[in-house]
């Protein structure tokens, strides 16, 4: 789960982290009392999406009069797909220079990873090799400040600002394992009036561990289909082609995804069901497929736990309710699959064992005219 | 005989007495693994399957001298019973459970690198050495054959869609591991292949990747200096992005990550690349041909 | 620090510790209206020291007047030199069993330490060694689920009770850690209605770490004599006798105090002036110690970092303002030895070298007829 | 020649630019000890007492080859800095502050022991190795002389009165080791006289205790099987009880940690317990004289 910037401040400001003060505003209104409070701010969109910045979605303002056509040109804006319901109004700093400070987990070390840089701001990831300083971080200690010192040291930063990056970068740390983050991000970690301050920042929580982190703010980026669909406790995404996909677990989705497209067809969506899954999500999830008006479906099940029956039982009931109106091909093979076939068949329905087979037919499908 | 676990290996299971647990744990048996003892906090004295429960791993290694461990106990509570197994000398130890927080996950793989123990998972379907009936975990035992083709794989049904296709080409396996869909896993591609390096019984491997993680890039660094025939198969070459990780996931991946990235430092490295995965059992047949 | 019951116990609440409900009362009345509020209570004296319960400090009650009848004779008690200055009145609870649980330090293994037995409450002293289960846990991972479980599992705890115990086990764990304890302790961890509560319970917070420990409550046994040598940084304790102690070390302040009864005298303090003092904090020290009319005074100083030209000017100090009005022997080896003692010897004050002299020498003095 | 450090000891100082670390920089030096290096984090470039400083142990180390580390840092601050000295694989790593949290000493004990290093202290003087002109501590110099009479002690300046009593009476010390008066220290009696039991240098150990704990009954359970002669001076006959720590310090001292329990233990183990100060180092040369 991202959170907004502001909560991600909310969260850091409470750490001891330094960030500059700010408001959340809904409106122009809220934007230019901000600005008379807290004098020239920086006007930001709150959005999930990055990028905001060339998007236009941050804007400075000297009056509170320009603080809220910041507000309102910001909130009319489209920022790569996202509009932002909020903008946050923040004392505009004078920044003399920018790092860049992080912590995420690093898969290949399985560690924690400190990721930190003297040449921080957009361009961060253009930045060479040799600029980017890299500590993996042993557990259980954590990141302990001397080591947080060293970085600040192979940065090259003089003796304050090092003591301050060194004090944030365990901050950061202490939010980071706390919060059961997936990254803490500032970029930039500004210098302004001589002093660190975290100008920008980001934090990734990790959804499974949401349930202990209770007081979190929650924040959603999925549409209303996607919510519909994880609702079941179902993987879900939404591309851009017109069969629809449903299979049993992320690799052979993706597979399956990969299949139709070397056969010249197109996904409209992810749909993992899981291993497991009982007839009657299965049921409510392919009805939901079927209410985004694809082409044609395609059922792609290798029974492991997931048992065939259970997946012809949810395709009958689905057609029962009327629900089946474009075209739908099966491939079923696993546990129960002589039974689930033969329930298919004894409903006029073919199912396929083989993968290609069953991906080339919902292919030919899915181009023929419309009804 | 293959990697990890043999006939030799006992099993206990972690959460015996849950749905899960005691469905797999039949299965596990009939597979022929030699399931030694359960354990559910709580529920010490009770019998699953036949196998004996405890109400800690200490009481139930004392009594049985388990081996390994394969645990079905939900994401949350996986911390703590990876602990209670590491801690019990037990190798491997395999988390079945999804959604373990990721925090638990770097302690976990950090306590089994303390421990000098295999972790397999979290997020696994298990691993299974046909040749020694030793299967812990959830695939469905009818897909093995006992061979000479080691499997590594991230994802679970994807596996078995190309253990059964090995089988049903008469391709039998000698280890099929599944190292787990977590960003955190405890073995890794590379870890796996060096065991399977070692082992005399295995003439080939075949790895399951997908896109996201830097993984199969670091299995292509290792299988330059290996002698055995590598067939990859990836998916993903038309799945959307992952989600991104700020401008840290980009530092980590530089570049790294994508289908692209995945194949083209494989077949540089001398990997077969499956682009379809009917096309899996074809090519390993063709490099045990050569190889043979 | 020791906490109060009561403090002790809002911090096992807070952590999630089943607790009695209660009710901190300063007298009769608010004890009434406690019992009027809870029912049936137990009605406890609120003091630091020990053994409460055979001086009378702790009463049923099952009415409002019980209630507030007991308060009063409990906060009139002298509980082994200590008054009682508020009772805390609790649910009465039906005790079916009593267990014993603590975690604290070990010197030895330099570890914590749980220690638990099934058989608690006021003879835990005097239960069998093998009625004891002891569990050294390792740092950093801390204590651990599963380890708690296997306590259980040694006390021979039935399941749910075992779960329930390791749960508390692992709460007061980090109680101790993140409150910075040095003993966390519930005895008894009572049996009621079937469900572990914590009956009485006490933590001792290290005094070194108070200064992170912001947030909880302050307590202090020392006495008003105490408090005014303790706020010049330096270490007092009174004692019964009749010579006033000052040396510069715990060790050998011990040591003196050993040596002063091997002559035949008594010490009436352990004062450590510690290492370096000046002769500002000395002069003031050795103020305190005259104002407990003293029958003799003595001076031990082993300069190592003590300087002995300030111990002498911190008594010529003392002197000049007239309050040295007892007998005071020094003994003054170490750094600047030859110009202290040439400063006393020069005011007309014999400085010893040999602690032995020294000693019998202030003994003599003690037994002489007062002025 | 003696334990611990000696002549080839390279000292690292931290907190070497505060008021205590610099005064005992000089000291030391002033004693002979080769104090190569200072750390003060935001102080790297300066010099004190000729010694220059650097921002981090790391640096330091790779610059001068510290081998050990003496800490003049706050109790606060004790932690972090005795961590980065054993990170650097520094021992021994000698903290001096009192006042250092019982749960950060803890923490240090633990990360020692993790790395293999000597831990001194905390709130320790020091420890000195007169014929190396090591001394790494605040402990007045002149009271050394080199000898074959190892010291260890838990308080300060009864040791240095002690010390000073066998220097005067000629009998020399080899090391002399302040363990340190906290409840939780790095090295124990026991460590201290393990490693005085394989130094061929010295021939008597005297051991300074005091009421509280069990380390002196544990150094008495350890003296008998030594063959070295030992004299102990205990302090605190006549001092009153230490705090108690609720029932579980009574559990755990299960009747010993007072000055009875701690004398028949030590002489029960052929330890003569001297009982005035004053008795020490003629206890001593009688054991000598006799050894010898």
């Amino acid at each position: 789960m991202k959170l907004f910037e502001y909560m991600a401040k909310d969260i850091l400001r409470a750490a001891g982290v330094p960030v500059p003060d700010g408001r959340l505003c809904a409106g122009p209104e809220e934007a230019a009392a901000a600005c008379r409070a807290l004098g020239p701010v920086a006007v930001k969109a709150q959005v999930l999406v990055g990028g905001r910045g060339k998007a236009g979605g941050i804007r400075l303002a000297a009056t509170p009069e320009e603080a809220a056509a910041a507000a309102a040109a910001i909130l009319a804006l489209d920022i790569h797909g996202e509009r932002a319901r909020h903008v946050y109004c923040e004392q505009r700093l004078d920044i003399e220079r920018e790092l860049y400070l992080a912590i995420t987990i690093d898969p290949s070390s399985r560690r924690p990873l400190l990721i930190a840089s003297a040449e921080g701001g957009i361009a961060i990831e253009e930045v060479a090799e040799k600029a980017i300083v890299r500590r993996a971080i042993d557990l259980p200690w954590g990141l302990l400040p001397y080591q947080a010192r060293q970085v600040a040291g192979r940065l090259g930063l003089p003796g304050d600002l090092a003591t301050s990056f060194a004090d944030i970068a365990c901050r950061l740390y202490r939010v980071f394992r706390g919060r059961d983050a997936e990254l803490v991000e500032c970029n930039p970690l500004a210098v302004a009036a001589g002093r660190l301050v975290a100008a920008d920042a980001r934090c990734n929580v990790d959804d499974d561990a949401l349930y202990r982190q209770e007081d979190l703010p929650r924040t959603d980026e999925a549409t209303v289909l996607e919510r519909r669909v994880r609702a079941l406790g179902l993987a879900f995404v939404q591309l851009g082609g017109d069969i629809a996909v449903m299979a049993n677990g992320a690799g052979i989705t993706m597979a399956t995804i990969d299949v139709l497209q070397r056969c010249g067809g197109r996904a409209m969506n992810f749909l993992d069901a899981g291993g497991g899954a009982a007839a009657g999500p299965t049921a409510a999830a392919l009805e939901a497929l079927l209410s985004t008006n694809p082409r044609a479906v395609l059922v792609n099940i290798f029974g492991g736990i997931t048992r065939c029956d259970e997946v012809a039982a949810a395709i009958l009931d689905v057609r029962a309710r009327g629900a089946l109106t474009v075209p739908l091909v099966v491939r079923l093979v696993g546990t129960n699959e002589a039974r689930g076939t033969e329930m298919l068949r004894a409903a006029g329905i073919a199912a396929f064992t083989s993968m290609r087979e069953a991906a080339e037919r919902v292919v030919a499908l899915a181009r023929e005219p419309l009804g | 005989m293959g990697i990890l676990v043999d006939e030799r290996t006992k099993v206990l299971v972690q959460g015996i007495t849950g749905r899960q647990g005691a469905f797999h744990t039949q299965q596990m048996l009939e597979f022929g693994t030699r399931v030694v003892a359960g354990v559910t906090p709580g529920r010490g004295g009770r019998e699953v399957a036949g196998v004996p429960v405890y109400d800690t791993v200490e009481a139930a290694v004392d009594k049985h001298g388990a081996t390994a461990a394969v645990l079905f106990v939900p994401g949350a509570l996986a911390r703590d019973a990876a602990f209670e197994a590491l801690d019990a000398g037990l190798s491997p130890v395999v988390v079945i459970a999804e959604h373990v927080p990721l925090q638990d996950g770097l302690d976990i793989a950090a306590f089994a690198a303390a421990r000098g123990a295999a972790l397999i998972g979290p997020n696994t379907y298990g691993l299974c050495t046909p040749a020694g009936r030793a299967k812990l975990g959830i695939p469905p035992g009818r897909i093995f054959r006992p061979g000479r083709v080691g499997v590594v794989a991230r994802s679970g049904t994807l596996s078995y869609e190309i253990v059964a296709a090995l089988t049903e080409a008469d391709l039998g396996q000698s280890t099929v591991v599944g190292v787990g869909g977590d960003r955190v896993v405890g073995m890794s591609f590379v870890e796996v292949l060096k065991r399977f390096a070692k082992d005399d019984e295995t003439q080939a491997v075949v790895l399951v990747g997908e896109i996201g993680g830097t993984a199969e890039e670091e299995a292509a660094e290792f299988a330059k200096g290996l002698d055995k025939p590598i067939v990859a198969y990836l998916a993903g070459a038309a799945a959307p992005q992952g989600k991104r990780m700020g401008h840290a996931g980009a530092i980590i991946e530089r570049g790294r990550g994508s289908f692209e990235s995945k194949r083209q430092a494989l077949e540089a490295a001398g990997v077969r690349v499956a682009s379809l995965p009917w096309e899996v059992a074809p090519l390993v047949a063709a490099a045990l041909g050569r190889a043979g």
